[in-house]
């Protein structure tokens, strides 16, 4: 299993800090090639820790990490994979379109496929006529959607996405969604999405793996066993919701197993002065 | 510097030098200048550049240190160089007496060195400060107990706004330039009338200042020799130059130096050749009785350990020199020195 | 980055707003001028009707000569039947210049790579950067002639003593440089860095493609600090270099004469001050060519 | 307790090694290549005259620490102050600005006599004075740069409190300066060293470091002049260090004291 | 209506830079004490401008803002609102507690009062435990918590919301929901809120309003008729989803209005080198 796995987590740990916050602990998990998993789990618990660790971006306190069949740190260095922040991470003194070819100029490619590839990637996010604009004139969802851009701009075969599309309305959302999904299906390349929406997490994934609350461990793994290729008819299909109830539950067991947080404690009480 | 690199054609066949003066471009070092100007330095084949010296030059670092053949400094600081281990000579002293005076304000009462006892006396420190020093202690005053010693900045202003009771002024430049000062209260110039003027010379303590040294390896040569006679020869016409033709002179040191009052300069090269003429043994030539005192003052003063021999200064070169210039009045023994006027601010 | 989304917090200036505060502060800087003038004009007055001593401040011509005074001594003869002061001074300066210029140069290049090697190796940082202090504690009047004595035998002809004094000047030009690129690299937002990781992008890389540009803003603080410190570098570097074609020469010889002549050190003040600004407006021209961010970035 | 001098070791291992292997090789070249004591004496020498002239030198040492701390508090509130005013009012910073940029721009030497005119040769107060202008100019440059870099929507948000201006200086403005701030008062630790040993090379009473180390160069004492220069280096690095200490206290959030992982 | 209106614009237009985007185009609207009104509309649409434009942080370059009777301006002077930016903006030198302290701070309020205000607040964000944390070291839903507790600290009469829980899972999302009805009904206070969930926005508002792409227009206004208090049934019930409905055909009529990007234009080709 583990021989054929593109990521493989074996009993990870993280925490920050000298007795600090446990931000992982014991996570073990294998993402086989051409997989769509999605980290599904209560804000805090860890996931985009989880996708930093798998990035190398962070170490893990103790477990071990192999990405590709090397370690996490080689797989990083080869470019073995692209990554989507929670938050856009664009560099201020680079134009939209410079924003996105960042890593095609990293790559080495030349100015003329980068062009090429820049203006695909504006029209594919929407951003067309906004590649001169620099970072601080877009608003928060535009900002989203470059990065998104960039991480897709030079097609790696192990795409990390931490929350991409949470600052997006709804129709873009699922415009996006089917994008995605052809672009994974035609590439057969291997994606790691973090993501709040239940739906969206079973809409596009093969699997939804549920975290729980501080410290994050893995509480339940979901197979989403919905035909491929999937359209707007899935979302109507009665496994659909099926599969949507079931991570709901899982997630309302993962979210209370640890701190028993009863809905309606922790009420505010409201300031007696309302100017 | 003097040293522009003009005829390139010309230099060709010229030996290259450098003398390190004491100080920035002025009349102090006029003969110098003239000699470069007259092109008595290029009869003799040499190729002289004149690096000017600052605050912050040590000439003997510089000789010692190969970057100049010739430095000029006072005889007391090439001893305590010496002292140190270093092998620097002193192949001809220019000037025959010391120029370095110690003023007071007449008002003030202080017209006597004793007075000075429990006062804010000003002094240039780093080698200059041993004939006052010497001064003191000859009138029963011990300098690091008795009286206030003050490093002084190289202007007069605080002798002028009374900031200290005493200023040690040279004779060619400070004293000068108090004396082009406008006095507030009259609206007039000060006079000499209104300063007491102790003069170091006069005291006794008058250490040797201006000569021209060498390193003692480099002299060693003959070759040598005979580029340090040929830069003598034609430095002694500089100087004789000068004191036969001041104005000149003048107005070469004010080619050099742009930024310089011509009335303060000129007043300048007058107290100069007064302190080189007449020198009874020929211009250059050490007065061994003068270097005795130097080198007493230097030993009581603890600037050197050991007593100086008569290694530190050697005359022959000197010697050789001036017999070349037998034509010439290298004594000076008829020179008057004429009255320059003070000029308002030295212009 | 995280202030990325937000609007500007000033809005953008209309062009006649923009006409309308050049002309003010054109009209402040004149008023300032103006009462800076009276200032220093209405207390000497009053110090010297008055009698009036700070400690051992005492108003009068030679400590604070007429300002028209200064003035009008650049455009009299620098002596009897001499040039005009001005055109010695502007001679002077155009030498100074050139070494300011050199010694600027090299010493923002120096300063810069040190301030990269030192923000890239923190071994490299803590046990050199102490030193690098040190060094620039040591007073620069002490050293200099070490310089000159072993800088100039290995300068080319063309170079000789000048060059000596640009090596002084890039001596004490480089620090303010050095130490504010250490701090702009390593001010980088983390997060930042982060995306060039996964990249796997190298120190070389990260380095021109982030880190160079989020320093920018520090970077060029620094080139403003560095270019009138590079023309006092240089006017210090001509005294042990024994020049007396520039500013240094003129001010030690104005200095000695302070007492006959004050409004003369005052004048070159103005004039050596007026290079140093020159020098600061040539960076502060670069800087607006090179850095196009965020308005509220520049400043 | 173990960590804690690992740590401590870590940070001033580097140093303490490259000052032992600088002081051999300093040494050894003054010894191998017959290096004049003009030019730079030996440590060796240098260490004995530290040790003999201990307390000359201390005392001249610590009269000129005075005057540059003194000259530094005074340059350095200044600078601030300035630059605070500039940053808030932006017409002021032509009208400003020429005026400070002069003041970078003149040297110490022209400075000297007239420091030395108003506030006398011989007491500290001239020196002080020096020190000051020298830290004033790069305070200011830092500062400005410092308090007008604030993020836009760092300021919305106090907008939306309307907070006033002088709130939005103190709760934002200056914590986001600081890495600015401290840079400049780095830069003026030294520079206030240099300002006040220099100024005493135009004239200052004795028992200061600069008249000291001026006067052993003069008669060709290099050893006690560079232990006096050695001396100058240590405290200026004290000094440094201190600030730097402060700035560490002060700027713990700061990627660039928290250590972002370089690659 | 405008006499009595909490905030009032009247042909607000906002356009950035000479000649640039226009952002806000002749907007009119009433918003009434007491309502809640939702703010819907695709990716850089203007939503946050507007926001902006109420809280007199931008100003609009032609048209008139009424907030309380007032100038924009003299609104903001008076702290007649409360705001949560798109991004958290927290101030890194600052506690998660002292953050949360901030306005509390300029308030003026005893530091006894603040302490307790800071805890019930922590608590209803979840955070307990994290007071003394820097915003650096938490998750970015953990940030936006605390953003939102800054805000609600004092209690504003106005408060101005922009997708405040887009970063949060949906437990937390639901839970704040309820929270964020019951304070504001307890207040009695005017919320603008904007969201890209629909059902969040029929969910909590008396009023959506749904804006139309570049340049930012209304393009409908949806009552929303539902029974108040809501809870989970709300829900449930018939009217909600007629009102989602509603509401995301006004979106996609606005969305298509300008530009008609048909899905499935744009379309990215794959890159040919999959690594
Ligand atoms: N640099 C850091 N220093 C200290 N603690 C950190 C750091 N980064 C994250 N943490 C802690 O680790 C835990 C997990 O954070 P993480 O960002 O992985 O959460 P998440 O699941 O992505 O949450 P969200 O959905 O809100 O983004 C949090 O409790 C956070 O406080
Ligand atoms: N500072 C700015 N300079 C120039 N243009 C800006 C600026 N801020 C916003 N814009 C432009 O205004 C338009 C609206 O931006 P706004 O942030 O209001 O959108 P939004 O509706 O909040 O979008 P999102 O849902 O993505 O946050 C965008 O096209 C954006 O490019
Ligand atoms: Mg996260
Ligand atoms: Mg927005």
């Amino acid at each position: 299993m583990s021989e054929q796995a593109v990521v493989s987590l074996r009993n990870v740990t993280k925490s920050f800090g000298a007795g600090g916050v446990t931000a992982l602990q014991s996570i073990d998990l294998d993402v086989r090639p051409g997989e769509f998993v999605s980290l599904i789990g209560p804000s805090g618990c860890g996931k985009s820790t989880l996708l930093r660790v798998v990035g190398d971006l962070v170490e893990p306190s103790s477990g071990e990490v192999i990405v590709n069949g090397k370690s996490a740190r080689q797989a990083r260095r080869d470019r073995d994979y692209g990554i989507v922040f929670q938050d856009a991470v664009l560099y201020d003194w680079r134009t939209v379109e410079k924003n996105i070819a960042l890593p095609l100029e990293l790559l080495g490619w030349d100015k003329g496929r980068q062009t090429e590839r820049v203006r695909e990637l504006l029209e594919l996010v929407e951003l067309q006529g906004f590649g001169s604009h620099r970072p601080w004139q877009l608003s928060g969802g535009m900002q989203q959607r470059v990065s998104i851009a960039r991480a897709l701009s030079f097609a790696p075969a192990l795409l990390l996405m931490d929350e991409p599309f949470g600052a997006l309305d709804e129709m873009t959302r699922e415009r996006l969604n089917s994008e995605l999904l052809r672009i994974w299906q035609a590439s057969g390349s291997t994606v790691i999405f973090v993501t709040h929406s239940i739906s969206e997490a079973v809409f596009l994934s093969t699997r939804t793996v549920v975290m729980s609350r501080r410290p994050g461990r893995i509480a339940a793994i979901v197979d989403v066993d919905l035909a491929q290729p999937r359209n707007a008819d899935t979302r109507e299909e009665p496994r659909f919701f099926e599969l949507v109830t079931e991570v709901r539950d899982r997630l309302r067991e993962g979210g209370l197993d640890e701190e028993s947080t009863a809905p309606g404690e922790g009420e505010l009480v409201v300031s007696e002065e309302t100017p | 510097g003097g040293g522009d690199e003009d005829d390139e054609a010309a230099a060709e066949d010229l030996t290259p030098v450098t003398l390190q003066s004491k100080w920035v471009v002025q009349a102090q070092f006029a003969g110098y200048y003239a000699a470069v100007d007259q092109g008595f330095y290029e009869d003799e084949g040499l190729d002289v550049t004149i690096r000017a010296g600052g605050p912050d030059i040590v000439p003997e670092q510089v000789v010692a240190g190969g970057q100049a053949e010739f430095g000029i400094n006072w005889l007391d600081s090439l001893l305590a160089t010496r002292d140190q281990g270093q092998g620097l000579v002193n192949i001809a002293q220019v000037f025959t007496r010391s120029g370095m005076t110690e003023v007071t304000w007449k008002d003030t009462g202080l017209d006597e060195i004793t007075k000075l006892e429990g006062k804010k006396v000003g002094v240039w420190l780093g080698g200059n400060e041993h004939k006052l020093f010497a001064a003191l202690t000859k009138n029963g005053l011990d300098p690091q107990q008795d009286v206030e010693i003050v490093a002084q900045p190289f202007d007069m202003n605080l002798f002028l706004s009374r900031e200290v009771d005493a200023a040690a002024a040279m004779t060619y430049n400070e004293l000068a330039q108090v004396l082009e000062v406008e006095n507030p209260d009259t609206g007039e110039l000060y006079t000499e009338e209104e300063l007491n003027v102790f003069r170091m010379s006069e005291l006794g303590t008058g250490a040797l200042e201006d000569g021209i040294f060498v390193r003692e390896d480099w002299i060693a040569d003959t070759e040598n020799q005979d580029v340090a006679k040929r830069f003598l020869k034609a430095s002694f016409r500089g100087w004789i130059y000068c004191r036969d033709n001041p104005d000149s002179c003048v107005d070469i040191v004010l080619e050099n130096g742009p930024t310089l009052g011509a009335g303060h300069q000129a007043w300048q090269m007058n107290e100069i050749n007064d302190l080189i003429w007449p020198a009874p043994l020929g211009v250059g030539i050490m007065d061994p009785e003068s270097f005795e005192i130097t080198n007493q003052i230097a030993t009581d003063y603890k600037i050197i350990k050991t007593p100086a021999t008569d290694d530190a200064y050697r005359t022959d070169i000197a010697e050789a020199a001036l017999a070349e210039l037998e034509d010439e009045d290298t004594t000076g023994e008829d020179w008057e020195k004429p009255e320059v006027e003070v000029t308002p601010g030295g212009e | 980055m995280a202030y990325a989304a937000s609007a500007t917090a000033r809005p953008p200036l209309l062009d006649r707003e923009r006409t309308r505060n050049a002309a003010a502060s054109v009209g402040l800087f004149l008023a300032v001028l103006i009462a800076l003038w009276a200032l220093w004009e209405g207390f000497k007055a009053f110090g010297e009707s008055t009698g009036l001593r700070l400690g051992q401040f005492e108003a009068n011509d030679r400590t604070m000569p007429h300002i028209h005074d200064i003035v009008s001594t650049l455009f009299e003869p620098s002596r009897r039947n001499g040039p005009l002061l001005i055109d010695v001074l502007w001679d002077a300066a155009l030498f100074t210049a050139k070494e300011a210029a050199v010694g600027f140069t090299l010493g923002a290049l120096i300063g810069f790579v040190l301030g990269a090697l030192l923000a890239h190796f923190v071994l490299l940082q803590r046990g050199f950067l102490p030193y690098i202090v040190a060094s620039q504690t040591i007073p620069i009047l002490a050293v200099a002639p070490m310089v000159v004595v072993w800088v100039n035998p290995r300068l080319p002809p063309g170079l000789k003593d000048w060059g000596a004094v640009a090596v002084i000047s890039a001596y004490l030009t480089f620090f303010p440089v050095a130490i504010n690129t250490l701090r702009g690299l390593t001010s980088v937002d983390p997060r930042a860095l982060e995306l060039m990781r996964s990249y796997a992008a190298g120190s070389w890389k990260v380095l021109w493609k982030l880190r160079v540009p989020a320093a920018l803003p520090f970077i060029f603080a620094a080139l403003k600090i560095a270019a009138p410190a590079s023309v006092v570098g240089a006017i210090i570097g001509e005294l042990p270099a024994s020049i007396q074609n520039g500013l240094g020469g003129a001010i030690l010889n104005f200095n000695q004469y302070y007492v006959t002549a004050p409004t003369r050190l005052w004048a070159t003040n103005l004039i050596a001050a007026l290079l140093g600004i020159s020098f600061f407006l040539v960076v502060l021209l670069a800087e607006r060519l090179a850095v196009r961010r965020a308005p509220e970035h520049v400043a | 307790m173990r960590s804690r001098l690992r740590r401590a070791a870590r940070e001033w291992l580097p140093a303490a090694l490259v000052f032992v292997a600088g002081i051999a090789i300093w040494e050894g070249a003054v010894r191998g290549f017959g290096i004049e004591n003009f030019l730079l004496p030996a440590p060796w020498d240098i260490i004995g005259t530290l040790v003999d002239d201990w307390g000359e030198l201390s005392s001249a040492a610590f009269f000129t620490f005075r005057e540059a701390l003194a000259g530094f508090v005074i340059g350095c509130s200044a600078g601030f102050l300035v630059a605070a005013a500039i940053a808030r009012f932006r017409l002021l910073r032509t009208a400003i600005m020429p005026y400070a940029i002069a003041a970078g721009a003149i040297p110490i030497i022209a400075f000297a006599p007239i420091t030395n005119n108003w506030f006398g040769v011989t007491g500290m107060s001239s020196k002080i004075a020096i020190a000051a202008i020298l830290c004033f100019f790069p305070m200011l440059v830092n500062t400005m740069k410092g308090l007008t870099s604030v993020p836009a929507s760092s300021i919305e948000l106090m907008r939306s409190y309307a907070a006033s201006e002088l709130t939005i200086f103190r709760r934002v403005r200056v914590p986001t300066s600081l890495p600015y701030v401290f840079a400049g008062l780095k830069v003026g630790t030294v520079l206030a060293m240099i300002g006040a040993i220099v100024g005493d090379y135009f004239g200052g009473s004795p028992g200061a470091l600069g008249v000291e180390i001026r006067r052993w160069v003069g008669i060709f004492a290099f050893d006690q002049a560079w232990a006096g220069i050695v001396l100058a280096s240590a405290l200026g690095i004290v000094f440094y260090g201190s600030v730097a200490v402060a700035e560490r206290l002060a700027m713990g959030w700061h990627p660039s004291v928290r250590g972002a992982r370089p690659e």
